[in-house]
């Protein structure tokens, strides 16, 4: 009989397997590459908490929370506003342990799920990335109407994403977007960014 | 390749065509040449092809009639094979070196069609023959008129074949839409851009300019027009706000300021190159939107005006000015308003000769007459054509004068001109109707979309001075109302010349006089019409199919609908027109797809363990948008049922493990997240101890079962609900319905978590076994430690682990749950561990199976049914309120007589029991009266060696151990069974606990 | 369509679903049978599927389509 | 005129001078028996049988614009009777039965085409509850078959075999199903309607209702008048809630917009009406040779005959999923009706709460199929004051008892069925 395996299990993150079988080009305007192990989690405010968990970020994350669909940045942590009263939590590296580490943070100010395994989360950039984005994003995505750190929870084509744009150098002419999409639609959503970037040469980043 | 000006009707000098550059195209098997920046047509016409089609109905050769997107005449299949495009217009058709067409609607060839016969029985193929007779014998409909009706109908042919090339979608965003570029649009572009105002403009031509390319001599701030079109042009592509959009038309407005545009990418080439779309459809979200689309020219309605060579006297002048073709060497022109002149000026001077000029007035302005007359034309002042001769091409125009005396010339070209129509139909789309201009003798824009603003022609504002001061001006207000007011300089400036017609819409004549060219629809079928009662425009249209063809009537519709109005001695703004609808364009379908087609029709899900279960060779079956291991065939098994048959033995001998990730979770928490489930099942939840699942149903609002699932309390304040594969979203929907619209005083908080989690289910008597060792001190699985339906949460090997001990197949049995990400992991460590052990995986046949055996109720038991109808009614709490019950106690719903759950058996076992039969007691006739109702689910038992059933019957439950049979009237089978409890198999429920 | 989400601002119709009548009164048999069902101004329930997963009250003329207003059918708390 | 091949022929000879209008323009008169309000395919019928059964011809039909101008004119001619449940089959084979011998009965060629109607297969599930279906249909004494992938790949060989992303398994047809030339539906009932007498009333819209001293409804107010009646029947469709509300009732029925489309013209392509059961797509071609395809509402209420984009694109995205073939063929024209939906999904034929007022609403987008029978109950109802046996299910208080007719199960959920 096989001895106990103790092991620790291994992590394959959603977009492992679309990658190891992507077509990429070696120049292109468009760069993608998968962010795995984020820390995830979906965070809904309780109610009459708003301010008490404003304090609360503050106090901990040193993070100033913004009203709407925009990225607020903490020490850590970026918030991602995805409804009146929800968040996505995400942090570098963070895994599932980070939505451990919001709920006993913010214990009775917010109701916390693990998403680490729920999104698969993408970076998309380069000056095509909008082009890209533009054959199955219905949002206004034009600098002047979408800007860094601001997100929206929206459908790539068939597929739900929730999309946000980070800060980065030429905001205008070389957007960088991260695009979270529930791991299981990660290899439809993949196909069709390789088919709406074709155009352009989709390269791997990094 | 060298260029090649010596075709037959070539002239030189035209801007846009590139003389350097030639194409080669065929037609109808002959080989031309063309040149780059023609159309089809264009080149056709250069090499005096004339016949290019055969009308709809009665076949009769046609020929090239406009040089835009209202042609009805010259529809040609394009493209060979797979690519065999069918209806182009050879108007819009971009030549292309390689470009092949072929004629349509004939048989044997385009010169000889024998379909042309339609034509001599005309007088009987009048305006809805059909309807007054093919009524006998009845059967013959069927087998006889109706094939030879359709044959002889319809225009070109499909290939049949799966479309090659790939379409796009694609949404846009502007401050500004200007639609069309001719000097209106391009003025309003212009001005609009340089506010810096985000604007897009769509042109339907492959080159931008409209009207300006096709016509000469004319002036824009004291120089040529030429020159401030290139200067337009340049600037409009220098300016960073603005995009131009060349081959794209808009052909819809939809509500929310929301245009459909079509870009035709790779049309004009042989073949799309790698990575590029055919096509591309446009959504673009406009604050505003400026309407230049300008005006299409009327044709006149006499006898014989439908031969090949009667042309539209603008289109005549398009092909001499725009692409240097004479369409003819002798080009007679009628007309009734000053723009036939300008056809028969611009023609002399290209080198045609003017047989004659036949105008309707008599009173032609001095000024113009004069020039004519310095011309030297031939001047026929209250004139009109009566007949047209030449077989299959115009040779000769008559036409009476002034004093009704009859003349006839020789001419190959007719142009005519009837007036204009502004391109009123992108204004119409969301419900406003045109308005009649008798000054124009024609529709106008009436109310507009929100947001719109007509310019130019399309407004009725025909001339050049206009369009560019309207287009400047409506380009400066809409930047305006989005917020831009920056300079934008001057109006351009041009001559403002009159408009000068003469309403003329039918001239009498002896022989046809087509009103709608492609549906042969003629004058005296709307004198029928109207002799027969079909009055309004619309029952005209739908009696005679007037305005019914590709062309959608924008050149026929308001001729025929004055002619209706002289009959019925109506003015026309109370006869009215039809309702014009998108796509004002024809658009393929396979643009309206997009990249949702083939296997890309929808997203693909998958789970988190697909990688293993496809190396242990499952087969995978859709379920919704996932793909699920139905089974795992191993060697040797050749039937997919001895799959199916050796994972349920095996999992009710040893232990079976099976994927149930898709199942939807919902994780909801707060402090009245447990009052909130208690409402929300018809069962208990309020009391549900912490470490404890429990069954629960939903009803929908009306009393009916919405769904069932399992419901687990990790804390105090923290559930999770589980839901059935197909409703999850719409139980995600509904819960955030109670929470936030019926009960928004709960403080709950609700969040999909369904793919969050890999979750198996190992079940059978070794499952413990299984996990114990695969856990090993991580938890303890006795049963005191984790009785029926416990539920814990704890870490192991690295990662947290959710473990419910619940069971859909009655055996002792667990579902462990992981972070997804570690699915793949767990589900092979779980193989591995189980191997020694005889484990297998099993998929969603044998999870059917055992959930059958157990009587447990599925997808098709919760099909319009009760809560009492599947056996659960009594799970329905009388204590407490919840969702569905105030209606699910209406009579019929609590009716005993209602067809409830029961289980089949064959009498003779080993006899297949067929889903979705229909019961009848034995003896029954089979009729609707003596139905007693359905089988819902069958299986074989590996482990009863039978076929089990489970069936909706009336008064089921009352009426265990009666027979009757299982009666397939499809597949010709009857089974007799005996009606049973559901639950086959330990009904005890012993093996629950190992 | 375009409605104007009060979180998610002026988003495409295809990310919504619309759900039922805001107007219908009397018992839960009249509620959830009976409909309003006017021709003109009329409030429904919609809901912000592909969005931020808001209930909606949404009060649109339903025969030009015209949008008035939108809010949120749970009402923010102050 | 009787309408044949002869006086048709004799009609061509001389220049087609002597036809005579297929029906009166009538002015209202100041009473009638019987007004019908809506004249649709099923307010037309029912004045035919309140004629022809009944011998009731005092009657009016009055319409807002041009008969026709609703559903009936709109609609995407699909004819069958392959219902499932019980008070709908018999209600559809009558129908059925009275498609196959219109032409003769109303000396109109509305070129019913029993082409055939195939509804497609593609999981073990959904073979299994057309398979109930389908038994209960012959139960009913219906035709209805099972068909293999085979027979379904050498019927329609371009649809998609290899590439699916929900593969093909089967289909059920039902042969005598078909299609039938729209339009001249309304023209021959309003044409056999008119020969017996019927008034038929366009451009006149009904503003609210006369009702007597009891409450009695006793007539209709109407954009050319008052008009007094014995008894009133409303048949408008998509209006019904509007009508219903002039008489202070509120229905189980909202209003949607389903869109439909007509491609160009093309050679005979597709033979008969096939159904996609993976995707909202269904097809048939005219005779005219246009697809007609359509799918499911856009999810809405509405009063606006137009829909929107998202509709548009998914039932193409249905088209192409099934039929690759039709990704060069274009669209030619688009349009929307109003459905009146109701809370089941069936109709409802019955008398108002409201004394002299009958009802006739809730077709959905299946109401085009029923047009004879509908005219024919209707008619029975009106006359003898009790329902026609094939329609006795369709009682209003049905959704009160629990009693729903709901082929799809989806509940009080219009979009939904
Ligand atoms: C796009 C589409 C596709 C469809 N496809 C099919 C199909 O394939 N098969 C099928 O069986 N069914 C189909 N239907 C449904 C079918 O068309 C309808 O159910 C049926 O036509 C309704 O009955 P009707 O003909 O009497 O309605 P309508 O033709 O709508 O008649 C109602 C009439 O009442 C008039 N009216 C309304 N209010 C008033 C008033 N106040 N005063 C006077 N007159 C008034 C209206 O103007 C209208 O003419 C479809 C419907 C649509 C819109
Ligand atoms: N001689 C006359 O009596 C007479 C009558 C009418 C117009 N005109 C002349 O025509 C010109 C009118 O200028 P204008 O700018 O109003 O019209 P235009 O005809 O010059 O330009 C209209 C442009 O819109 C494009 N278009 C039409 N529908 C479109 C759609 N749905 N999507 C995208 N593009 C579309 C056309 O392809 C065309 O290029 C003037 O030069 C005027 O003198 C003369
Ligand atoms: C079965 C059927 C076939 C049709 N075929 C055509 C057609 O070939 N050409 C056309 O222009 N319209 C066609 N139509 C659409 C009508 O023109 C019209 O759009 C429809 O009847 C709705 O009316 P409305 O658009 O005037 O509101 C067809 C409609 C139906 C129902
Ligand atoms: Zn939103």
């Amino acid at each position: 009989m096989a001895e106990l395996n103790t092991s620790p299990l291994t992590a394959i993150s959603a977009f492992a397997g679309a990658i190891s079988h992507a077509h990429f080009e070696a120049h292109g305007d468009v760069h993608v590459a998968e962010r795995a192990n984020l820390g995830l989690a979906t965070l809904t405010v309780r109610k009459g908490q708003r301010e008490a968990l404003k304090a609360a970020l503050l106090a901990h994350y040193g993070l100033e929370l913004l009203d709407g669909p925009r990225v607020s940045r903490g020490n850590g942590l970026i918030l991602v506003g995805t409804g009146p009263d929800s968040f996505l939590a995400v942090k570098e590296g963070g895994g599932w342990a980070f939505a451990r580490e919001l709920s006993a943070t913010l214990a009775g100010l917010v109701s916390v799920a693990d998403q680490s395994s729920g999104y698969g989360v993408v970076r998309l950039e380069g000056p095509a990335a909008r082009q890209v984005l533009a054959k199955g994003v219905p949002v206004d995505l034009h600098p002047l109407a979408f800007r860094p750190d601001d997100a929206a929870v929206t459908l790539a084509s068939h597929v739900g994403i929730i999309l946000w744009q980070e800060p980065s150098a030429r905001p205008e002419q070389d957007p960088v977007y991260d695009i979270a999409v529930f791991r299981s639609f990660a290899e439809s959503f993949w196909h069709w960014l390789e088919q709406s970037a074709a155009e352009f040469g989709l390269r791997q980043a990094g | 390749m060298a260029g090649h000006i010596n075709t037959t009707n070539r002239i030189s000098g035209a801007p846009e065509i590139d003389y350097a550059t030639s194409a080669r195209f065929t037609f109808d098997g002959r080989s031309y040449t063309g040149l780059r920046g023609d159309t089809l047509a264009s080149a056709l016409l250069a090499n005096g092809v004339k016949l290019v089609a055969r009308s709809f109905k009665y076949h009769r050769p046609r020929g090239i009639l406009t040089a835009g997107s209202e042609e009805p005449n010259a529809l040609v299949e394009l493209r060979e094979g797979a690519r065999k495009e069918p209806n182009c217009k050879a108007t819009t058709v971009e030549l292309f070196d390689g470009l092949s067409a072929q004629s349509q609607n004939r048989w044997p060839s385009l010169e000889n069609d024998i379909g042309a016969i339609n034509g001599l029985l005309s007088p009987i193929f009048v305006a809805g023959f059909y309807y007054k007779t093919f009524k006998w014998p009845a059967s013959f409909w069927e087998k006889l008129y109706e094939p030879l009706i359709r044959r002889a109908a319809g225009l070109g042919r499909l290939s049949n074949l799966p479309d090659p090339d790939s379409y796009e979608k694609a949404f846009a965003f502007c401050d500004v839409l200007v639609i069309g570029s001719g000097p209106a649009g391009l003025a309003a572009a212009l001005a609009a851009g340089r506010t810096g105002a985000r604007v897009i403009l769509c042109e339907e031509d492959f080159r931008l300019g409209g009207r300006l390319l096709s016509e000469a001599g004319e002036e824009i701030n004291g120089r040529s027009a030429r020159e401030w079109l290139e200067a337009a042009r340049a600037e409009l592509s220098s300016l960073s706000n603005v995009t131009l959009m060349p081959r794209t038309a808009v052909y819809g407005v939809y509500d929310g300021n929301t245009y459909g545009a079509i870009e035709k990418v790779a049309d004009h080439i042989l073949q799309p190159a790698a990575h590029q779309p055919r096509q591309r459809l446009w959504q673009i979200v406009a604050t505003r939107s400026i309407l230049a689309a300008g005006a299409l020219e009327r044709p006149l309605v006499f006898s014989g005006n439908d031969r090949p060579g009667v042309m539209m006297a603008s289109a005549v002048r398009t092909y001499a000015n725009r692409f240097g073709v004479l369409a003819g060497k002798r080009v007679a022109v009628f007309t009734n308003n000053d723009n036939g002149w300008r056809t028969a000026f611009d023609l002399a001077a290209a080198g045609a000769g003017i047989p004659a000029l036949i105008d309707t007035r008599t009173d032609v302005d001095a000024a113009l007459s004069a020039r004519g007359r310095a011309a030297g034309l031939n001047i026929i002042s209250g004139g009109q054509v009566v007949a047209t001769n030449g077989s299959k091409a115009l040779n000769e125009v008559i036409f009476t004068d002034a004093r009704g005396v009859k003349q006839n010339v020789s001419a190959d070209v007719l142009a005519m001109s009837g007036g204009f129509n502004p391109a009123v139909a992108l204004t119409t789309h969301k419900g406003a109707r045109p308005a009649w201009s008798d000054e124009l003798a024609t529709f106008v824009p009436g109310d507009l979309p929100g947001g719109m603003s007509v310019v130019g022609a399309a407004q009725g504002e025909f001339s050049l001075g206009a369009a560019l001061r309207g287009g400047h001006t409506a380009g400066l207000a809409a930047a305006s109302a989005t917020g831009h007011d920056g300079a934008a300089g001057d109006a351009p400036m041009a001559a403002d010349e009159a408009y000068r017609h003469a309403p003329m819409w039918h001239v009498e004549g002896a022989k046809k006089a087509f009103v709608d060219f492609q549906h042969d629809v003629t004058a005296s079928d709307i004198t029928l019409a109207h002799r027969e009662g079909y009055r309004s425009v619309e029952l005209l249209k739908r009696y005679t199919t007037l305005g019914m063809a590709t062309d959608q009537g924008k050149l026929s519709n308001i001729n025929g609908h004055a002619i209706m109005a002289a009959l019925a001695g109506k003015p026309m703004e109370q006869v009215g027109t039809t309702v014009a609808r998108a796509p004002s364009i024809p658009v393929s379908i396979g643009a309206f797809a997009g990249h949702s087609r083939g296997k890309d029709f929808k997203p693909t899900r998958h789970i988190a363990g697909h990688a293993h279960a496809q190396e242990l060779n499952a087969t995978f079956i859709e379920t919704g948008q996932w793909l699920r291991p139905q089974w795992y065939a191993r060697p040797g098994e050749t039937e997919w049922r001895d799959s199916v048959n050796r994972e349920v033995s095996t999992t009710r001998t040893a232990v079976g493990i099976c994927d149930v990730s898709t199942l939807g979770k919902i994780d909801v928490q707060g402090p009245d997240a447990a009052e909130f489930l208690n409402r929300v099942y018809i069962n208990a939840f309020a009391k549900l101890a912490v470490g404890k699942a429990r069954y629960g149903v939903m009803l929908r609002e009306d009393g009916f079962i919405l769904d069932d699932g399992t419901v687990a309390r990790f804390g105090e304040e923290q559930f999770v609900v589980s839901t059935t594969t197909a409703n999850a979203g719409r139980i995600m929907k509904h819960l955030n319905y109670c929470a936030q619209v019926l009960w928004p005083e709960l403080d709950v908080q609700i969040a999909s978590i369904s793919e969050a989690w890999a979750q198996y289910s190992v079940a059978g008597p070794r499952s413990r076994e299984l996990l114990q060792k695969m856990l090993g001190n991580a938890f303890d699985l006795s049963d005191t430690a984790f009785p029926f339906m416990g539920v814990a949460e704890f870490d192991w090997a690295g990662v947290p682990v959710r473990l419910f001990r619940i069971s859909f197949s009655g055996e002792l049995a667990y579902e462990i749950a992981v972070p997804a990400n570690y699915g793949d992991a767990l589900s092979r460590r779980l193989e591995a561990e189980g191997q020694p052990l005889g484990a297998c995986f099993y998929g969603t046949e044998a999870l059917g199976v055992m959930r059958i055996e157990k009587g447990h109720v599925g997808g098709p038991e919760m099909v319009g049914t009760t809560a009492e109808d599947v056996g659960l009614g009594r799970m329905m709490s009388t204590k407490k309120d919840f969702i569905g019950k105030a209606l699910a106690y209406r009579e019929a719903m609590v009716d005993p007589a209602r067809q409830r759950l029961v289980g089949l058996r064959p009498v003779e076992a080993g006899k297949p029991l067929a889903g979705g039969a229909h019961l009848l007691e034995k003896g029954a006739a089979p009729t609707t009266a003596n139905d007693q109702g359905y089988v819902t689910s069958v299986t074989y038992s590996p482990i009863l060696k039978s076929w089990l059933g489970l069936a909706l019957v009336k008064r089921g439950p009352e009426r265990i151990g009666e027979r009757m049979r299982v009666v397939d009237l499809l597949r010709n089978t009857e089974v007799e069974v005996e009606l049973c409890s559901p639950v086959f198999l330990d009904p005890e429920g012993s093996k629950l606990h190992g | 369509m375009r409605i104007p989400c009060p979180y998610c601002g002026s988003r495409d119709l295809r990310e919504f679903t619309y759900q039922g009548d805001a107007e219908a009164t009397g018992d839960a048999f009249e509620r959830t049978y009976l409909r309003t069902n006017p021709l003109g101004r009329h409030k429904g329930y919609w809901y912000h599927d592909n969005g931020c997963r808001s209930w909606l009250l949404v009060e649109r003329d339903t025969k030009t389509h015209e949008i008035y207003s939108v809010t949120l059918a749970q009402k923010e708390e102050v | 005129m009787t309408y044949n091949i002869f006086s048709l022929a004799a009609n061509a000879l001389t220049g087609h001078r002597s036809w005579k209008p297929a029906w009166r323009d009538a002015a209202p008169k100041s009473t009638y028996d019987v007004i019908i309000i809506g004249g649709g395919g099923h307010g037309l019928a029912t004045a035919y049988y309140l004629a022809k059964n009944h011998g009731i011809t005092n009657v009016a039909v009055i319409e807002k614009g041009w008969i026709g101008s609703g559903n009936a004119g709109r609609n995407t001619t699909i004819i069958r009777s392959n219902y499932m449940l019980p008070g709908n089959s018999a209600f559809y084979e009558l129908s059925m039965k009275l498609w196959e011998d219109m032409e003769r009965d109303l000396n109109y060629n509305t070129m019913v085409s029993q082409r055939g109607i195939v509804n497609l297969i593609h999981s073990d599930a959904q073979r299994d509850a057309f398979v109930r279906r389908g038994n209960a249909m012959r139960l009913e004494g219906i035709d209805a078959e099972l068909l293999s992938l085979e027979q379904i790949r050498e019927m329609l060989p371009f649809l998609d075999f290899n590439n699916a992303r929900f593969p093909i398994k089967g289909g059920l047809t039902q042969k005598r199903g078909g299609t039938a030339r729209h339009d001249a539906v309304v023209w021959g009932y309003a044409r056999a309607a008119d020969r017996r007498g019927v008034d038929i009333i366009q451009n006149c819209e009904v503003s609210g209702f006369i009702r007597d001293a009891k409450g009695a409804i006793c007539g209709v107010e109407t954009t050319r008048g008052a008009i007094r009646a014995g008894k009133v029947g409303m048949a408008v469709a998509g209006n019904s809630s509007r009508v219903a509300a002039m008489a202070d009732l509120r229905l189980p029925i909202e209003s949607h917009v389903l869109q439909a489309f007509v491609t160009e013209a093309i050679k005979p392509f597709l033979d008969t009406v096939v159904t996609f059961g993976a995707g909202h797509f269904y097809v048939s071609q005219s005779d005219k040779g246009g697809l007609v395809f359509g799918g499911d509402i856009d999810g809405y209420n509405s009063y606006a005959q137009r829909g929107n984009l998202p509709t548009v694109e998914d039932v193409c995205e249905g088209g192409m999923a099934l039929m690759p073939a039709i990704g060069r063929v274009r669209i030619l024209r688009s349009w929307g009706g109003i459905m009146d939906m109701s809370m089941d999904g069936s109709p409802i034929i019955d008398r108002s709460p409201v004394e002299g007022l009958y009802m006739n609403a809730g077709w959905c987008y299946g109401g085009f199929k029923a047009t004879p029978a509908s005219g024919h109950c209707f008619a029975h109802l009106i006359a003898t004051g009790a329902p026609a046996k094939e329609a006795s299910a369709y009682r209003l208080d049905r959704f009160a008892r629990g009693a729903m007719i709901d082929e799809k199960a989806q509940g009080a959920q219009p979009n939904l069925h």
